[in-house]
């Protein structure tokens, strides 16, 4: 709340009774807590509590405390050890990511555009979406080897449904006004790609885009857990080798901040990408944004 | 019918890629199709194939009623989405897998653990689905019922549940198919039983048909559950193409 | 006491579980020796799990009465004050190294990719042991973290690394396999004679157990004692067993590993002494997995094998 | 029948900005009277509307029904919304039947009275479609049929004919004509057609722009009823006597609105 | 100018059924004339346009345009939506430029001409904003610049202020007459609103439906400029014959329509 006062009022008469419901203005308290930050403060005591009386209360041996969690968390932020499994990691992220972006924007577009396409390619998706990658591995260790090939591959199959999916969502919500309009100055297919259905798709591939770095994440830990122990995944499995449950949860947690960060950021790129497709009026009901996962 | 064309013609590629090919990593499908009829024979599929439906089915039942309840509540309450808001995104965007002790130490290494594992990797979907179907649902019919004195239950269940449905629906889809992947990486992580332990197995072997078999088996429960899903979503959501057709 | 997952019936007899790590050749004579005990009436559960953690994390908790797998998270956990005693082997040290065709010694190696698992596990520490004294300060691989040793033959196999360690049963099945370069892998070194007092594979109970139910316990490693001594007079009973107890798997395969184990003796429970669990210990603690000070007698309870006989 | 007294109603924008939407709001509205309400884009006409129903909360003032101060929505009041707000998945009767059923009517009433509505509205026949196969004329009729199916004494209309074609519209206005003189209904119509305004009202209430206030009260003398043909009544010279007032009224606002910086 | 011959198109819908938009269509539209289509809902009006701009193939007759056969869309016609279709992501002046661009104007030159186009239809001062950010009626006026960027001979409106509330409607028609009379274009211009269509047209053309079909082309009388005084027009006694004439042309066309079983 800033600090602009409230219309003035023009009158007041005697005993008045304002609506329905009285509009007041909120005090101070009420004001705190009608930000949502009392409320996350409220859930994160409230795990925090119940995490660390749980523990205590019949804690194993791969079941720490929350403040021994904290700790170890702190201590290893210290350690050069885990600033070189981020670095390990990510690099197959990133590639991986990147290989889904590249592939995937294509594709879903394309499945957008053209329904004869789609609706061949249609069980395909499905299939890819609920394929579980983790049993693949073992094939994909036999056809590529445990070079970063591999890990960037699966990083890629992992992300690169969320992309595609959504990519076509996108082009399939292209208001088709927009492309007869193009025609109509003269565009051919090209530029219809390039000009409308583009920049049209960008809200939903931003979306896709981001879904799809929460599974990147999740991939590149699986294949570390699984098949290359190395990075992230490989401290996981040395802690939980060694039973050293704190610093274990301590890399989870690490995991899940980076998940949280990444995410936040396509966020936040997202929102500065596609200012314009934001509905500017709380009550506009049109412009409700795209329906991204209503074509899954 | 394109479904059907098209599976056909992979399975043709396939087929040929795996003769060509001559790896071992890849066998060609009639190969695979083999070792899933010697599987089916010996008798281990089909009791590991009902072993995972039921921690399938119970993992997605939970996921259902409390994905439901909590995005609706989320959806229509700006307290309980600032409350729970991170924690699912956190949650949904998280590899689910690294859960897998903490299932343990709470749950054991029984049906629970899958369970739960399978709820981990479903339920988020659906919450923030939910979520976001109920946040927008149109608030002039919310306003409508309101001025025919509907209270906030009837609001929730006359207005905003049918209104929200299509969306909804969307999210399940993509829960079963998280479900079925939480199913099969709880069964290889945790207790190794049902299908997971056959992957495991075979993985083990080297043996990529058998691997490829068990997959194909997932795929196909993982369809048939899409299928019901989307059988379901059809009659719920009759009502949409016909007003999406005529708003444009 | 002896923890939730354990109850006395009235008959006297016991119902309790025994979790057993993604059961292979190794875990076959366990498996008989469960049955063993059924056999005296008690009901016993086996689960079966992902990784040895769990089953240590169920065990510390008295989920489960007695477990088999990789030494090295029982310590981790008996140093850590978990009620967890080793009390018998489940099988030798069945680990070597190999190399590609015509990588012999450490000089071959120099630089090249040598394949590892995470840093906690014991064929990490092994290798990590052996390049140690037998490679100069100038003269060492590079290693490259892989996963499991299933995940490292491929890898062998596939020519991605020189050298790895690997699994009795992975080598057999890499020998047997149809990659051409697969059946000339060289062993480097034999672990189970470079070091001798290295067992690291073993039974392990939950300790309330073992005070309140001896007469069970007892029994069960007695069972398995058997079991293994009739598997070495026996050339095919292994093969027998394992028809029994892992019926998914190809019986050409089983047979062919199961006479490699039988022949290098890997099983014998009664294998442990204070001396050689001693070493175990120590070499643990040389490889950073547990600190000094564990003791034979803290991580272990012999009488069982002592009683054996 | 309705008294508003000094309504003011602002809103916060989400960047914190305050819009004044009325301010100072005085009107009388007589039982049975039809008093429409014309003003140009977001001069506050449906922040009005809603405050009449009781479905948003004011700054101050008062508007009492009967006497009786509003606190929400009533059983005396219904409202027909611009955009028809009609349930996409229930078909145009469980529409109709849709503020009965809030009501706990029982089922059989509830289909009796939305048929033999849906029959006063030209629909009859239509029962079991869905909105989404009507044409918007059909579902303003629907809707129509919903707000006088709970028997309301005060019908409140929001543009209930601006995304209508408008030979459909005529028609529309002359069944809500014919609708209001047999009912005896008190209408506040709003819209922003100058020729609706002054063919279907007895008053035209003229509103103006931030802050949205009333600027005048025009009665209209046009002779009823007026439902058997409106269109010969747009061409009578005293129907061009009141648009030519009002359209110099409504241009004089516009021009200062424009002035003021606000593009339209 | 414009000639069309015996335009037949038809739709096979979704479910396989046949719709006749548009039968034996026949259209002369003369060089700087403007020409008003008038129609109810459905009866082809848009279809006809999208034929003329050479967005959709048809069945049988011809299109020319200066006596050459039409065959997809020409630098020289030049269409105006009905719903904008504006580019949400570009901002007013890359709207405007759009054209340009695919023609291959370089940047300066887009500019250029954009920007005086903007200050032409009143919105010097916008060009960096987003479509979001303008309302309606400025909406509208992008569109119109960006028709008018391309120097097109022929204006093809679809309904252009159809979304838009009357009194800003009425100030862009003055502008629209304005622009016409000074670019000497050729226009033609689809709306439902009868006055609308008099008020602008030299002619106007009736359309029938089902199927489509030119019913009747009614000469407009009035003087010329009218983008004085609109308002001043729609009070004379000419204006009147003519709404009357039509309103009961119209008026038979829909009772037709709806004994047909068509509803409105
Ligand atoms: N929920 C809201 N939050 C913020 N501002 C609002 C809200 N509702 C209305 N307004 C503002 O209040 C003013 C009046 O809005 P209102 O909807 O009453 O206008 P209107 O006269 O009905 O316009 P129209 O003819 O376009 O329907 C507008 O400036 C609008 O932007
Ligand atoms: N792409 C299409 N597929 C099938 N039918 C169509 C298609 N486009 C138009 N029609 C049909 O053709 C007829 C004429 O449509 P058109 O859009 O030309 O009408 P219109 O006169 O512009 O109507 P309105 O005033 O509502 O804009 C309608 O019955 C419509 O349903
Ligand atoms: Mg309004
Ligand atoms: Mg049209």
């Amino acid at each position: 709340m800033t600090l602009t006062a409230t219309p003035r009022r023009t009158r007041r008469g005697p005993g008045t009774r304002a609506g329905p419901r009285p509009a007041h203005r909120p005090g101070p308290l009420r004001r705190f807590l009608g930000m949502n930050l009392p409320y996350q403060l409220l859930t994160f005591a409230v795990f925090a509590g119940g995490w660390e009386l749980y523990a205590r209360a019949r804690g194993g041996l791969l079941l720490p405390g929350f403040t021994e969690t904290v700790r170890a968390t702190v201590a290893l932020l210290g350690e050069a050890e885990l600033w070189r499994a981020l670095y390990v990691s990510n690099q197959a992220l990133l590639l991986g990511f990147a290989l889904a972006v590249v592939v995937g924007i294509p594709a879903g577009t394309a499945l957008g555009r053209f329904r004869q396409f789609e609706r061949y390619a249609d069980v395909y998706l499905n299939i890819l979406l609920v394929t579980p990658m983790a049993a693949l591995i073992p094939l994909l260790v036999m056809s590529m080897g445990v070079g970063p090939a591999s890990r960037v591959v699966l990083v890629a199959l992992f992300s690169v449904v969320m992309v595609i999916v959504n990519s076509r969502a996108g082009v399939r919500q292209v208001d088709p006004a927009l492309i007869e309009m193009a025609r109509s100055f003269g565009a051919d297919e090209r530029r219809i790609w390039t000009r409308i259905l583009l920049p049209a798709a960008l809200p939903a591939v931003m979306t896709g885009i981001r879904l799809g770095l929460g599974r990147a994440v999740t991939g590149m830990v699986l294949v570390e857990l699984l098949m290359v122990s190395d990075g992230l995944g490989g401290l996981i499995l040395t802690y939980r080798g060694l039973l050293k449950a704190p610093p274990l949860y301590g890399v989870i947690a690490i995991i899940l901040a980076e998940a949280l960060l990444l995410v936040s950021a396509a966020h936040w790129a997202e929102r500065r990408l596609t200012r314009w497709a934001r509905p500017n009026e709380p009550r506009s009901l049109s412009a409700s944004g795209p329906r991204t996962a209503r074509s899954f | 019918m394109a479904t059907l064309v098209s599976l056909a013609g992979g399975a043709a590629l396939w087929e040929l890629a795996g003769r060509t090919a001559d790896t071992s990593s890849l066998p060609p499908l009639s190969q695979v199709l083999g070792r899933l009829a010697e599987m089916t024979r010996e008798g281990t599929l089909v009791g590991s194939v009902g072993d995972s439906l039921v921690n399938l089915a119970l993992g997605l039942a939970i996921s259902l009623v409390a994905g439901l309840a909590v995005g609706t509540a989320m959806g229509r309450g700006r307290r309980t989405e600032a409350a729970l808001g991170v924690y699912v995104h956190a949650l949904l965007t998280a590899p689910s897998l690294v859960f897998a002790p903490v299932f343990f130490s709470l749950l054991g290494a029984g049906r629970a653990s899958i369970v739960a594992v399978v709820v981990m990797y479903a339920v988020f979907v659906v919450i923030v689905n939910t979520a976001s179907a109920v946040r927008t649902v149109p608030p002039h019919l919310v306003e409508m019922a309101r001025s025919y004195g509907a209270s906030e239950r009837q609001v929730l269940v006359r207005v905003v549940l049918p209104a929200a449905a299509p969306l909804i629906m969307a999210g399940v889809r993509l829960g079963v198919g998280r479900a079925v992947t939480g199913m099969v990486n709880g069964e290889m992580f945790i207790a190794v039983v049902g299908l997971g332990r056959l992957v495991t197995e075979a993985g083990g072997r080297f043996d990529s048909a058998g691997v490829l078999a068990v997959l194909l088996i997932v795929i196909a429960v993982a369809l048939g559950a899409l299928a019901l899903v989307q059988a379901v979503d059809r009659v719920v959501t009759r009502w949409t193409p016909t007003t999406w057709k005529d708003a444009r | 006491g002896s923890g939730p997952g354990t109850t006395a019936r009235a008959d006297g007899t016991l119902s309790f579980t025994v979790a057993v790590v993604e059961p292979d050749l190794t875990t076959v004579p366990v498996l008989a020796a469960v049955d063993a005990v059924r056999r005296q009436g008690h009901d016993v559960d086996v689960v079966e799990l992902a990784a040895p953690e769990l089953a240590i994390e169920g065990l510390a908790q008295g989920e489960y009465a007695i477990s088999a797998e990789a030494t090295g998270p029982a310590l981790s956990a008996i140093e850590q004050g978990a009620p967890i005693k080793i009390i018998a082997d489940v099988v030798g040290n069945q680990w070597a190294l190999y190399g590609r065709p015509g990588v012999a010694s450490c000089d071959d190696l120099d630089e090249r990719p040598f394949g590892i698992f995470s840093s906690g596990a014991v064929a990490t520490a092994m290798a990590k042991d052996w390049v140690r004294s037998h490679c100069t300060a100038d003269n060492r691989p590079r290693y490259l973290t892989l996963g499991g040793s299933d995940v490292r033959a491929q890898a062998l196999a596939a020519g991605e690394i020189d050298a790895t360690p690997l699994e009795l049963s992975d080598a057999v099945a890499l020998e047997a396999s149809e990659e051409p370069a697969a059946s000339r892998l060289t062993k480097i070194a034999d672990f189970a004679r470079t070091l001798p007092d290295l067992h690291p594979q073993t039974v392990y109970a939950n300790a309330g157990f073992l005070g309140e139910h001896r007469d069970v316990a007892q029994a069960f490693v007695t069972a398995l004692v058997r079991e293994h001594a009739r598997i070495n007079a026996r050339p095919r009973h292994l093969a027998r067993l394992a028809r029994t107890y892992l019926p998914g798997e190809d019986e050409a395969d089983v047979v062919r590993a199961a006479e490699r184990y039988r022949k290098a003796g890997l099983f014998d429970a009664a294998a442990l002494t204070p001396r050689n669990m001693q070493g175990t210990i120590d070499f643990f603690a040389r490889a950073g997995v547990i600190g000094r000070g564990v003791t034979a007698r803290d991580a272990a309870d012999l009488s069982f094998i002592e009683a054996v006989s | 029948m309705i008294t508003v007294h000094g309504l003011c109603k602002s809103f916060t924008a989400r960047d914190g900005e305050t819009v004044e939407a009325l301010r100072d709001v005085d009107l009388e509205v007589a039982e049975n009277e039809f008093l429409t309400v014309l003003g140009p884009s977001g001069c506050g006409k449906t922040t009005l509307l809603r405050a009449l129903a009781g479905l948003v909360p004011w700054d101050d003032g008062d508007i009492l029904v009967d006497g009786e101060p509003v606190r929400g929505p009533g059983p005396e009041r219904s409202m027909v919304f611009q955009n028809f707000a009609l349930l996409p998945w229930a078909t145009v009767l469980e529409n109709v039947a849709f503020g009965l059923r809030l009501r706990g009517v029982a089922r059989a009433e509830r289909a009796e009275r939305a048929r033999s509505l849906l029959a006063t509205v030209g629909l009859a026949g239509c029962e079991a479609k869905l909105p989404g196969e009507l044409s918007g004329g059909m579902q303003q009729r629907v809707g129509i049929a919903r707000a006088l199916a709970v028997r309301p004494r005060v019908l409140l209309m929001d543009e209930p004919f601006g995304a209508v074609d408008e030979q459909t519209r005529r028609l529309l206005q002359e069944e809500l004509l014919a609708l209001w003189e047999e009912h005896r209904l008190t209408v506040v119509f709003i819209t922003h057609s100058m020729e609706e305004a002054v063919l279907l009202g007895d008053r035209v209430a003229l509103m103006s722009a931030r802050p949205g206030r009333i600027a005048e009260i025009v009665p209209v003398g046009l002779e009823r009823p007026r439902s058997r043909d409106i269109s010969g009544l747009a061409r009578s010279g005293e129907y061009a006597e009141i648009t030519t007032y009002l359209w110099e009224r409504l241009r004089e606002m516009h021009a200062e609105h424009r002035r003021d910086g606000v593009a339209s």
